[in-house]
C-alpha cells in the first residue's frame, strides 16, 4: 500500500481516513467474518453474567411484579409513574441516535457514517425493545395490554384515540417496524457476503436472511431505492415518535409538564443521549472485537464528537427555553416545582444533569485531540447518558411530586424498578453480544463502496480528497 | 347559529357536557369537623380495602375521600384551615377522561358523572397523573385477596354486593355512590315516579354528623343542593383549569 | 358422525373463551361470591338480591346512637344512622361506621374457651354445655359475697340483669367502668351538678341554640359523652339562627380536633382552667354589675399570668361573654382532670348560672331521666375502681365475671390490677375479642357481638328526649357465641337458683313492659307483642317532648386555684384518639383512618411544639421515651405546631399487647404513665402529671396521610 | 442438530410421535372445555321440564325477578309447600335430598348457573319491566332438566339487545349504552 514516492501528507491522510485506506475486498470480508467468529472464553463469561442478570432482573422480577402488583415498585400517589416511564423515555431516546446517524447522515451523504451505521441501527431496534418492556412493566394489568390494540371484538370496544398513550403506542410500533426494516435492508448484502463465506447452521441462517441476494446490478438498484425511501421516510417518523412521547407529558394538566417546547426538547434530548450511546458502543466494539480498529478510527470519534457538541448546545438551548418560559410564567405551582427541582432533596440531580449534559461536553468536545480519544469519548458518552437519564428522572418522578394538591405531595423511592431497570440494560447489552456473533457489526459493502468512491488527487502541490458520486 | 354538537366528532370520552350537570354535591367547610365519618362510611359502602401501615404512610392509602387541612401562622397565632373533604369532583370536563387509552374512565351520558370501569382498566395510571385533585387511588397490591391478606376471609362478609371488589392493577375512585343512584332510580321507576330530592344520599353524606355534605340534583333549581351552591360563598377548587367540578365547597360560614 | 360443529359445541367453545376472559379480567374475590348460607326457610319479606334493614343500637361506645343495618342474604353489609333516633338523627361517627369490622373481625373468639390465664388465646375449645356446668358450679359453690361482676358501659340490659342477679344471690352490686368516662370526667360533672344544684345528673349543654360557646377541655366533637349529638349541636349553631352564626372558643393546651374546628383556640396552661373560668366569672359579673360571689377573690391578671395568656385577652373574652345573647360555658375532659377538677366543674356551671342561661335554650340543663324511671347507672370513678382492685387484691373475691370492658388496658397499670387478678380464684370473661383482660381469664364464654344481640341501652346524654334505645340481632351469630344474659339465666337455673325469666328476650320484655303505659312516647301499642315488635322496629322507645331537667338555682361556695402538678419537665396531656376511641384498635379500617388533626394512621405519637422540639434537637419520627411517675413509654415524635411548648400530648387507644392482629404490638398506651392521683370527685387527675423526655436515638416513620412537603414545607424551606 | 430433528420427524417413527403429541394436546383441550362447560352438579337433578309443564310460572319459585336484582332460588320450604301433599315425594328417586333437607332443617345448596361476573351489576326488574320474558334470556326452560344457559352471557350478547332496543331513541341510548349502567 505504501508507495515510495508518497508524500508524508498523503501517508498521514491514508492512515487517518478509512475511506482512503482501502484493503482488498476479500481481506476485508475475511476480517469481518473473523470478528464474528473469534469468540474467546471472556465473551462467554460476560454472556453468562448478562444472561443471568437479565433472567433475574428482567424476567424474574417482572414475574414478581405481575403476581404481587405494582406495590412492589416505588410508585405511589402522586408519583404514579416512576422509573418505568423514565426508562421508557430513556430507551426511546437511545434508540433515536441509530436512525439519526444512519438516516440523516445517509441522506446528507456524510461519509464518516459508513462504518458505524449498523451498530447505530441495531441500537434503535434493541433500545425500542427495552422501551417496550419498560412501558409494559409499568401497566397494572399487563396481561390485558392487547386491549390497547384496535381489534374487532364483540363488545365493540376500541382504544381511545384521544389518549396520548394510544398515539404513543402507534408511533412506537410504527417506529419499531420501520427501523427494523431499515436495519434489515442494508444488512442484506452483508448477509449475502456472510452466506458465501460460512458453513453449517450459519450458512442456513444467512441463506434464509439474505433472501437470495446475489449482488446483480438490478438487485443493487432496488436495494438502493428502497434504502433511500426508508432513509427519507424514517426521519419524520423519528421526529414524530419522540415528539409524541413528549406529548404524554405536555398534554397533561400538570405544572411543569404542560409546555409547548417539550416536543423539540425531547427530540434533541433523545439525540443527545443517543449520540452518547453510539460513542459508547463504538468504543467498546473497537476495543473488544477483532479487526475493528481498522474500521472504526479516531476520525469517527472526532466527527461524532463535533455532532455531540452541536447537539449538546441545542439541548442547552431548549432546556433554557423551557425553563425561562416556565419560570417567567409565574404560575404558583410551577414556581414551587422549579424550586423543588433545584433546592429540593434531590436538587443534586438537577445540577448533575446540567453538568453532564452541558458543562462536560462543552469543556471536552471543543478540543480535537480529546475528541479523537476513544476513551475520553466513551467517558463523555456515558456521562451524557447519565445526565439524560437524570433529566427524565427529574421530569417524571420528581416533577410528579409537585401537583396542585399540596396535601398529597410525596417523595418517590424506587423499589423493584431498580432490578428491572438493570435487567433491561443487561438485556440490551446481551442483544448486542448476540448480534455481534451473528451479523456483521460493520456494513462491509458500505465501507467498500465508500473506499471505491474516494481517491486522492494531486492539485498542484496539495493532495486533496475526491469523492465520486455513485448513486 | 346552531351550537356545535361535539359528539358529531366522536368526542365521546372527552365530551364537554352542558354546563349544568346532573348530580352534584355541596360541602360546607364551615360545618365539617374533620371527624372522618365520611371516610369510613365510604370505605364500608364501596369495599375500599385497607393497605396497612407502611403502604398507607407511603401515599398508597385507598380512601376515596380524604380530609385535608393546612396550617396558617405559628404558635401561638396558629390557625388550622377549615377541614376540606376532597373527593372526586365528577368534573364536567374531566382531565382524567381523554388520557385513558382504554376508555376505562369515561363520562356517563346518563348520569353525567365520571365512571371508572374497573374491568376495562389496564392500569396505565395516566388518569391519576392527570387528575388535578389527586383523588384517584390505585390498587397497588391484591389487598382484597384473602391469599394475600388473610383477614379478608372473614371481613369479606361485609362486602357490598352492589359494588365490584377490585383487584391489583386497577384504578378506582369515588363514584358518587352510583349504586345508590341506580337503586333509587330503579325504585322510583318501579313506583312510577321521579327520584325525590333527599330520597337517598351517598354514604359520605348520609353519615356526616355535621350535615356538611349535601347531595342532589344540581340541574333542579329547587333541590337543596342547588339552593346551597347558589349561595355567595361557594367555590369550585381549581376551576381555573376548566374542569367544571360538580362539588361546590361552601367556605366562610353563614352570615 | 357429523363434521360440523353443533350449536352446543359452539357454545362450549365460546364458553371456554368466556371463562378465559373471566380469568383474565377478573376483578374478584367477588363481593357476590362470598360463601353464604342459603336459606332453609326464607322469611317472606326477604328476597334474594333485596336487602333487609334492621334497627338497632350502636355499641361502639355507650352514647346509644340508633343504627339501621343493611343486611343482605344473612350478612350485615352497611351501618347507617337511624333517622328517627333522638340521639343521632340518622348520622353516625367513624367508629359506628366501622362496627361491622368488629362483627366480622378475623380475631373474634370463636366459641367457649378454657383460657387458663395463658398469655395468648388458648386453643382449648369447650362446648356450651361444659361452659354452663362450670358457671352453674361457680354459682353454687361461691358464696355470694365472694362473687364480683365487672361490666362495661354497654349494654344496660345486662347490667340490669346482673343487678337483679346479685340481689337475688345476696352479693354486692356489679361495678361498671369504661375508659371514656375516665377521660371525660363524667363522675366529676355529675358530682358538680349534685353539689351545685342538688341533682345528680349529667349536665346537658344545649350547643345548638347558643351563639357564643366557651369550651374548656371538652372534646365534644371527638369522644366526649355523645359526640354525634354534640356535632349536630355545633352544626346547628354554625348554621346560625336568624342568620347569625354561633361562635366556638376552645380553651385547651393542645389543639384537639374540637379546638381545630373552633373559631378561636386559646392555649391556656394545663391546670389554669379553673382560674380562667373564675376570672371570667368575676369580669362578667363586673360588666353586668352583679356580685361575683365566690369569684370575688380571683384576680384576672393573676389568672391570665397563670394561664399564660395576655390579660387584655381575658378582659376581651369576658366582655364578649357578658354581651352575648345566648352564651354557654362548657367544661369537661382534661379541664376536670386536676386535683381541683370538681371545683373547676362547679365554677363553670356557676359561670353559666351567672350568665343566666341555666335551664334556658342555649344553656345548661340536666340530662333527661331514663324513660323507665330507673336511675342512670353511673360508671365507676377511678377511686371506686381502685377500691375494687383493693378488694380483688385482698383475696376476698373468689370469682370474678368480666364483660364489656378491658380494664388491663383501660386502667393505669399503677392501680395494680394485674397483680390483684392473681388473687382471684376464678375469672370468667364474656369478651367477644381476645383482649388483654380476657387472656387473663380462666374461661372465656364469648358474648355475641353487639349486632348479634338483643338488648337495650338507656340514653344518658345527647338527646332532649328520654330514650331507651333498643338492640336486636341483625344477623345470626357468626361464631359459636352465646348471649351472656341467656348464659347467666341458664346457669342460675342449673344451679337451682333460677331468676323468673325464661331467657334474655323475656327479661328484656319484662323491662320494656312498663313503657307501654307511658304517654307521649314515640309509639304505642295495645298489647305486649306488638309493642315489642315496634320496639325492635323503631330501634327503641323515646318520648316525643323535651324531658331535660331544669337545674335548681346554684348554691354553695366554690374555691378555685391553680392546680398543682407533679414534678416533671413537661405537662402530659393524654387524650382519647378521636378515631379509635378506647376499643377501636382491632378494626383495620379505623386503624387506617387518619387522625383528624395529625393525619397519623396505625400508630401512637407524641405531639411536641416545634420550638420545644428545636430546643431539644428532636425531629419528626424520632422515637422518644416519655418517663412518667408510674412508668415509661416509647413513641415517635410528631412535631405539632398547635400545642403549648410546655405540654406533650399522646393519644390513648393503641398500645395493646393483645386484642387481635391489628391491635397487638402497635403503638403505646399513655395511661400506664399515670399514677392514681384523683380529684375530689374520685376521677383520675390525669392532667396533673408531668413527664420527662429522653431521646432513644431510634427512628420510626409515622404513617401520615398528609404530605410533609406540602403541609409543612419540608424540602421547600427557602420557597417563601 | 436442528436439521436432524426435522429429518427424524419426517420419518415414520417421527410421524407417529407427532401424531401422539397432537392427539394429547387436542384431547387435553377437549377435556378442559368439557370441564368448564359441564353443568354443575345440583343437590337435586331438578326437572324444570316437569314443573313448567304443570303450568307453574317461573315467578312462583323465582319471585325476586320482578322486584330487584336477583330472581332467587327457592328454599326447601317453598318446595315442601307442594311436595308434602304429593305422593311422588315418597317414591321419586330424585327427592330424598329434599325430604332430608326438610327433616334436618338444612338448606339445599343450589348452584347458580346463570351468573354474571362480579364486575357486572345486573338487575332483573328493569328487564322484565321493559317487556322481556324469562325465556328471552334463559331459553326454553320448559325443555330442560337442569338449567343450562342457552347462550354465553357475555357483554357482546348484552350489548346487542341493548343496541337494538335503544336504536333511534337518543335518551334510551344514553342509558342503555352507558358503561355505568352495568359496571360500577
Amino acid at each position: 500500500m505504501t508507495e515510495k514516492h508518497e508524500h508524508t501528507a498523503e501517508r498521514h491522510l491514508r492512515k487517518k481516513h478509512l475511506m482512503l485506506d482501502p484493503l482488498p475486498r476479500g481481506q476485508m470480508n475475511a476480517m469481518v467474518m473473523e470478528s464474528m467468529h473469534a469468540t474467546s472464553w471472556k465473551f462467554w463469561v460476560v454472556f453468562a453474567v448478562l444472561a443471568a442478570i437479565t433472567a433475574w432482573g428482567l424476567f424474574y422480577s417482572w414475574g414478581v411484579l405481575m403476581l404481587d402488583g405494582l406495590g412492589m415498585a416505588g410508585v405511589n400517589r402522586p408519583s404514579y409513574w416512576g422509573i418505568f416511564l423514565v426508562n421508557t423515555v430513556f430507551w426511546i431516546g437511545i434508540s433515536h441516535a441509530g436512525t439519526f446517524i444512519s438516516a440523516i447522515l445517509r441522506v446528507f451523504k456524510a461519509e464518516f457514517r459508513r462504518p458505524f451505521t449498523r451498530a447505530a441501527e441495531l441500537m434503535t431496534t434493541f433500545g425500542l425493545i427495552q422501551a417496550g418492556f419498560s412501558i409494559l412493566m409499568h401497566m397494572g394489568r399487563v396481561w390485558l395490554a392487547y386491549w390497547l390494540l384496535p381489534y374487532p371484538n364483540q363488545r365493540q370496544l376500541w382504544p381511545n384515540v384521544h389518549s396520548p398513550l394510544t398515539w404513543d403506542l402507534l408511533a412506537i410500533t410504527t417506529y419499531l417496524l420501520a427501523s427494523t426494516m431499515y436495519l434489515f435492508l442494508p444488512l442484506i448484502p452483508d448477509l449475502a457476503m456472510a452466506r458465501d463465506r460460512s458453513t453449517g447452521w450459519r450458512k442456513t441462517f444467512y441463506k434464509i436472511l439474505a433472501l437470495g441476494f446475489r449482488g446483480t446490478e438490478g438487485e443493487w438498484t432496488h436495494l438502493r431505492t428502497a434504502m433511500n425511501i426508508f432513509a427519507f421516510a424514517i426521519i419524520p417518523v423519528m421526529f414524530s415518535v419522540h415528539t409524541i412521547v413528549s406529548w404524554d407529558f405536555a398534554m397533561a394538566t400538570r405544572p411543569g409538564w404542560s409546555s409547548t417546547v417539550f416536543g423539540p426538547y425531547f427530540v434533541i434530548g433523545a439525540l443527545h443521549s443517543g449520540m452518547g450511546a453510539v460513542v459508547v458502543v463504538l468504543a467498546i466494539v473497537r476495543a473488544t472485537m477483532k479487526h475493528m480498529d481498522y474500521f472504526i478510527r479516531t476520525e469517527h470519534f472526532e466527527a461524532i464528537g463535533k455532532l455531540m457538541l452541536i447537539i449538546s448546545m441545542g439541548w442547552g438551548y431548549f432546556f433554557f427555553n423551557d425553563y425561562i418560559v416556565q419560570w417567567y410564567g409565574g404560575d404558583v405551582w410551577t414556581k414551587q416545582l422549579l424550586h423543588w427541582h433545584e433546592a429540593g432533596p434531590l436538587g443534586w440531580m438537577w445540577f448533575a444533569m446540567l453538568i453532564f449534559n452541558v458543562l462536560i461536553p462543552w469543556l471536552v468536545l471543543w478540543n480535537r485531540t480529546w475528541r479523537s480519544n476513544p476513551w475520553i469519548m466513551l467517558t463523555v458518552g456515558l456521562l451524557i447518558n447519565v445526565g439524560m437519564w437524570l433529566e427524565r428522572y427529574i421530569i417524571i418522578p420528581i416533577s410528579l411530586t409537585i401537583n396542585r394538591m399540596p396535601f398529597t405531595w410525596r417523595m418517590y423511592e424506587p423499589g423493584i424498578e431498580i432490578p428491572l431497570g438493570i435487567g433491561t440494560l443487561a438485556f440490551f447489552i446481551l442483544l448486542y453480544l448476540i448480534a455481534s456473533r451473528l451479523i456483521p457489526l460493520v456494513p462491509v459493502w458500505e465501507v467498500q463502496e465508500g473506499q471505491m468512491a474516494h481517491s486522492l488527487k494531486k492539485v498542484g502541490r496539495e493532495t486533496v480528497v475526491t469523492v465520486a458520486e455513485l448513486e | 347559529m346552531k351550537p356545535i354538537d361535539l359528539s358529531l366528532f366522536g368526542a365521546k370520552g372527552a365530551i364537554v357536557e352542558a354546563a349544568e350537570g346532573k348530580w352534584g354535591m355541596a360541602i360546607d367547610q364551615d360545618l365539617c369537623t374533620g371527624c372522618q365519618a365520611c371516610v369510613v362510611a365510604c370505605a364500608m359502602e364501596n369495599n375500599v380495602p385497607f393497605v396497612g401501615e407502611i403502604d398507607a404512610g407511603y401515599g398508597r392509602s385507598m380512601h376515596w375521600i380524604r380530609i385535608e387541612r393546612f396550617w396558617e401562622g405559628e404558635y401561638p397565632e396558629i390557625r388550622m384551615t377549615p377541614y376540606r373533604p376532597m373527593l372526586c369532583q365528577q368534573c364536567g370536563n374531566a382531565p382524567c377522561e381523554p388520557v385513558c387509552p382504554a376508555y376505562a374512565t369515561v363520562h356517563s351520558q346518563s348520569e353525567r358523572i365520571n365512571l371508572q370501569v374497573y374491568n376495562r382498566c389496564v392500569g396505565t395510571r395516566y388518569c391519576a397523573n392527570n387528575c388535578p385533585y389527586q383523588v384517584r387511588s390505585f390498587n397497588w397490591r391484591d389487598y382484597t385477596d384473602e391469599r394475600v391478606n388473610d383477614a379478608i376471609a372473614t371481613l369479606k362478609n361485609q362486602y357490598n354486593p352492589d359494588v365490584t371488589v377490585r383487584r391489583r392493577g386497577v384504578m378506582e375512585k369515588c363514584t358518587f355512590c352510583i349504586q345508590r343512584i341506580h337503586r333509587a332510580q330503579d325504585r322510583a321507576k318501579a313506583e312510577g315516579r321521579e327520584v325525590q330530592d333527599g330520597e337517598f344520599a351517598p354514604a359520605c353524606a348520609q353519615a356526616c354528623p355535621a350535615d356538611a355534605i349535601v347531595f342532589g340534583r344540581i340541574d333542579d333549581l329547587r333541590s337543596r343542593v342547588s339552593r346551597l351552591i347558589r349561595q355567595k360563598h361557594g367555590v369550585h377548587y381549581l376551576e381555573e383549569l376548566g374542569t367544571q367540578p360538580r362539588v361546590t365547597y361552601l367556605v366562610g360560614g353563614a352570615s | 358422525m357429523s363434521n360440523t360443529i353443533s350449536r352446543r359445541d359452539f357454545l362450549k367453545l365460546a364458553g371456554l373463551g368466556a371463562a378465559t376472559s373471566a380469568v383474565l379480567t377478573g376483578c374478584g374475590p367477588a363481593a357476590k361470591y362470598v360463601t353464604r348460607q342459603p336459606y332453609f326457610d326464607m322469611p317472606e319479606y326477604t328476597y334474594h338480591g333485596e336487602s333487609t334493614y334492621y334497627a338497632t343500637t350502636c355499641r361502639e361506645c355507650a352514647a346509644g346512637c340508633g343504627l339501621i343495618v343493611r343486611t343482605f342474604q344473612g350478612r350485615a353489609i352497611k351501618v347507617e344512622g337511624n333517622p328517627a333516633h333522638p340521639v343521632n338523627r340518622g348520622k353516625t361517627c367513624a367508629r359506628g361506621q366501622a362496627t361491622l369490622q368488629g362483627l366480622y373481625n378475623p380475631d373474634r373468639i370463636p366459641g367457649p374457651i378454657r383460657q387458663g390465664r395463658a398469655g395468648a388465646l388458648s386453643r382449648q375449645v369447650m362446648t356450651w354445655d361444659e361452659a354452663l356446668d362450670i358457671l352453674a358450679k361457680l354459682f353454687q359453690n361461691t358464696p355470694a359475697d365472694q362473687m364480683a361482676f365487672l361490666l362495661g358501659p354497654a349494654p344496660d340490659h345486662l347490667y340490669d340483669l346482673v343487678v337483679e342477679l346479685a340481689a337475688h344471690l345476696g352479693g354486692p352490686a356489679p361495678i361498671r367502668f369504661g375508659a371514656l368516662s375516665l377521660f371525660e370526667g363524667r363522675t366529676t360533672l355529675i358530682q358538680a351538678a349534685q353539689e351545685l344544684f342538688g341533682q345528680a345528673a349529667l349536665p346537658f349543654f344545649d350547643l345548638a341554640s347558643a351563639d357564643l360557646v366557651f369550651s374548656f377541655g371538652a372534646n365534644f366533637l371527638e369522644t366526649w359523652i355523645s359526640p354525634v349529638s354534640y356535632t349536630r349541636g355545633l352544626s346547628t349553631m354554625r348554621k346560625g339562627r336568624d342568620g347569625r352564626r354561633g361562635i366556638l372558643v376552645q380553651f385547651e393546651a393542645r389543639m384537639s380536633q374540637t379546638a381545630s374546628v373552633a373559631d378561636e383556640w386559646i392555649p391556656i396552661r394545663l391546670g389554669s382552667e379553673g382560674l380562667v373560668i373564675a376570672a371570667l366569672a368575676r369580669l362578667v359579673a363586673e360588666v353586668q354589675g352583679r356580685p361575683a360571689d365566690s369569684f370575688q377573690e380571683v384576680t384576672p391578671d393573676e389568672a391570665a399570668t397563670a394561664a399564660d395568656i395576655p390579660p387584655e385577652m381575658l378582659y376581651h373574652l369576658a366582655d364578649r361573654l357578658a354581651t352575648a345573647a345566648r352564651p354557654l360555658v362548657l367544661v369537661g375532659g382534661s379541664a376536670l382532670a386536676h386535683r381541683n377538677g370538681l371545683q373547676v366543674a362547679k365554677a363553670a356551671l356557676a359561670l353559666n348560672a351567672l350568665l343566666g342561661n341555666v335551664g334556658r335554650e342555649g344553656g345548661v340543663f340536666l340530662s333527661p331521666p331514663a324513660p323507665d324511671g330507673a336511675p342512670h347507672s353511673r360508671l365507676a370513678s377511678v377511686q371506686e375502681m381502685a377500691a375494687f382492685v383493693q378488694r380483688l387484691a385482698s383475696g376476698t373475691v373468689k370469682t370474678l365475671f368480666i364483660h364489656g370492658v378491658n380494664p388491663l388496658f383501660e386502667l393505669p397499670a399503677s392501680l395494680g390490677l394485674a397483680e390483684a387478678l392473681k388473687n382471684v380464684e376464678t375469672i370468667v370473661s364474656f369478651a367477644t375479642f381476645p383482649d388483654e383482660t380476657a387472656l387473663q381469664a380462666d374461661y372465656i364464654f364469648p358474648d355475641h357481638h353487639g349486632l348479634e344481640s338483643f338488648g337495650y341501652q338507656r340514653v344518658m346524654a345527647g338527646a332532649k328526649e328520654a330514650a331507651l334505645s333498643g338492640l336486636q340481632p341483625v344477623v345470626s351469630p357468626f361464631h359459636d357465641t352465646r348471649a351472656t344474659v341467656d348464659l347467666l339465666l341458664a346457669a342460675l337455673a342449673q344451679a337451682g337458683r333460677p331468676l323468673p325469666y325464661s331467657d334474655e328476650f323475656a327479661f328484656i320484655q319484662s323491662k320494656i313492659r312498663p313503657l307501654m303505659t307511658l304517654a307521649g312516647g314515640s309509639f304505642t301499642a295495645p298489647e305486649e307483642h306488638t309493642f315489642m315488635a315496634l320496639f325492635q322496629q323503631h330501634g327503641g322507645w323515646w318520648t316525643l317532648n323535651d324531658m331535660r331537667q331544669q337545674p335548681s338555682s346554684p348554691r354553695g361556695r366554690i374555691a378555685v386555684a391553680m392546680a398543682a402538678p407533679e414534678d416533671g419537665e413537661f405537662y402530659l396531656l393524654p387524650f382519647v384518639s378521636p378515631v379509635l376511641g378506647e376499643a377501636g384498635a382491632n378494626k383495620p379500617w379505623l386503624q387506617e383512618t387518619p387522625d383528624p388533626t395529625t393525619t397519623v394512621m396505625w400508630n401512637t405519637w407524641v405531639e411536641i411544639n416545634p420550638k420545644t422540639a428545636k430546643k431539644l434537637g428532636i425531629k419528626n419520627d424520632e422515637v422518644v421515651r416519655l418517663i412518667g411517675p408510674a412508668g415509661a413509654i416509647e413513641v415517635p415524635v410528631y412535631v405539632y405546631p398547635a400545642i403549648r411548648p410546655d405540654t406533650l400530648a399522646v393519644p390513648f387507644g393503641q398500645g395493646h399487647t393483645a386484642y387481635g392482629r391489628f391491635a397487638a404490638g402497635r403503638g403505646a398506651n399513655p395511661i400506664n404513665l399515670l399514677l392514681p392521683i384523683l380529684n375530689e370527685a374520685g376521677d383520675l387527675a390525669f392532667a396533673d402529671v408531668k413527664v420527662r423526655l429522653e431521646k432513644t436515638g431510634r427512628k420510626y416513620s409515622l404513617s401520615r396521610l398528609e404530605s410533609r412537603i406540602g403541609v409543612y414545607g419540608e424540602g421547600l424551606e427557602e420557597a417563601h | 442438530m436442528i436439521s436432524s430433528v426435522v429429518k427424524w420427524l419426517s420419518e415414520p417413527l417421527g410421524r407417529v410421535a407427532l401424531l401422539i403429541v397432537g392427539l394429547t394436546v387436542i384431547s387435553g383441550a377437549a377435556w378442559g372445555i368439557n370441564v368448564l362447560q359441564t353443568t354443575p352438579e345440583q343437590p337435586i337433578e331438578f326437572p324444570h321440564v316437569r314443573h313448567v309443564s304443570m303450568g307453574i310460572p317461573c315467578l312462583y319459585c323465582h319471585p325476586g325477578a320482578t322486584r330487584g336484582p336477583s330472581a332467587g332460588l327457592p328454599s326447601p320450604m317453598k318446595c315442601w309447600g307442594c311436595h308434602q301433599q304429593m305422593e311422588i315425594t315418597k317414591t321419586s328417586p330424585l327427592l330424598p335430598p329434599l325430604v332430608a333437607a326438610i327433616e334436618n332443617g338444612t338448606p339445599l345448596r343450589w348452584v347458580p348457573v346463570a351468573q354474571v361476573p362480579d364486575f357486572v351489576q345486573f338487575n332483573h326488574r328493569p328487564h322484565l319491566a321493559a317487556g322481556l320474558n324469562c325465556e328471552d334470556c334463559h331459553g326454553n326452560v320448559a325443555q330442560m332438566t337442569i338449567y343450562q344457559n342457552p347462550q354465553v352471557m357475555n357483554m357482546g350478547w348484552c350489548l346487542n339487545c341493548h343496541r337494538e332496543r335503544s336504536a333511534g331513541n337518543p335518551e334510551l341510548e344514553k342509558k342503555l349504552l352507558d358503561c355505568g349502567t352495568c359496571h360500577y
